[in-house]
């Protein structure tokens, strides 16, 4: 299974997303196209306001995942490209952190698509992360409720 | 040898991110208990990967030369 | 009623979407954003193939409807922000002549939202778009299958 | 004054974007008759807005001074 880039080290810049928006300019079967981006909250926990999360990832074993998505992904959706990419290190509130791009002839079926990505990344896909209050403490992120 | 990763919250308890242990043609349910054992972890607070996989079952797995396991606490991407 | 920049004379650059991303990353209880692009596609038709779409709308009125869109939307979905623009003038095969993108705290509702505002802009805004083949010949783009 | 307006495919038709006509308190029905028959359109090919609003039946509406009329092809946004 190919392994494609997903891991970003830093926060995921809004040039990086309009460069990759530019590079499907030159596919003329594409119609529309599908962005998700995730952006680091300043939630208030208990008195406290995240300033960042900090992101790590088993990446051999999220990079597998992520492949075995992708693929499940393009027999579920009729899509023309599909991008995943996910930060790691100190990401601050305000900043984007995962970013998932899907293009199709079609806009049909690209919502879906996208949010399915997102939601099973979220579930699936071995990513930790730290959440650094303003005062230096931090506790540990869960998807799961 | 038999290689061991931790994570997030469980990485900062265990305060070790890898370890080595020679190879023992263990149970890997008997390998998890014994980590739980040393570092005192809580079994409600992680799943266990083998070789990039989740198992399901540890029971059931007897480990290999050169498998890699990792303690993963709950996810938290996007 | 307020009436929001929507046209945008030429097709929208990729630059000009990362900075609206930007734009929103001084909110920090915007959690994820949503975004549909609509990209103009090469189509064949009758072994003739798209080269630009010329766009034209009925400003006014069109700009009374997305108002009214907005507000409605608004109202269905749990949004942050949302963005609607539209190209006037020709645009090229692999050009952008369509953005949406909404932002909320939390994901849930955005993926409809977008789905929403792209198929009732379609449906319900006066815009005409003029197909011109490579062959500098013509036809009339329509939505109504 | 009245004012008319075209678009898309009916502009290309008609040769006209806009044009002006004298008021007179005619129902907006008789107007769209007229101009069908000025112009040779086809009457499944296009809707009609009075004052930016969409019109589901002309016949119920008698024209005011200023009103502003457009005819309307099918949509093509996105």
């Amino acid at each position: 299974m190919k392994k494609k880039t997903v891991f970003i080290e830093g926060p995921i810049s809004p040039s990086f997303i309009s460069d990759s928006i530019a590079k499907h300019q030159s596919k003329h079967s594409i119609g529309g196209h599908n962005i998700f981006l995730g952006q680091v909250r300043a939630d208030e926990i208990e008195g406290k306001t995240v300033a960042a999360i900090d992101f790590t990832a088993y990446e051999d074993m999220a990079l597998e995942q992520i492949a075995e998505i992708r693929e499940k992904a393009f027999k579920t959706f009729d899509l023309t490209c599909m991008h995943i990419y996910h930060s790691l290190g100190k990401i601050k509130a305000g900043e984007l952190c995962f970013f998932v791009f899907v293009s199709a002839k079609h806009s049909k079926d690209i919502y879906a698509a996208t949010e399915y990505l997102v939601n099973i990344v979220k579930k699936k896909v071995p990513i930790f992360g730290k959440e650094i209050f303003e005062d230096d403490t931090h506790q540990w992120k869960t998807n799961i409720k | 040898m038999i290689t061991i990763k931790y994570f997030g919250m469980l990485a900062e308890h265990t305060k070790c991110t890898e370890e080595q242990m020679d190879f023992k043609a263990l149970k890997l349910s008997e390998l998890v208990q014994d980590l739980k054992v040393k570092y005192q972890l809580n079994p409600a607070s992680f799943h266990v990967a083998l070789n990039h996989k989740l198992v399901q079952d540890s029971e059931d797995v007897t480990l290999q030369f050169q498998d890699e396991i990792a303690l993963l606490p709950p996810f938290a991407g996007g």
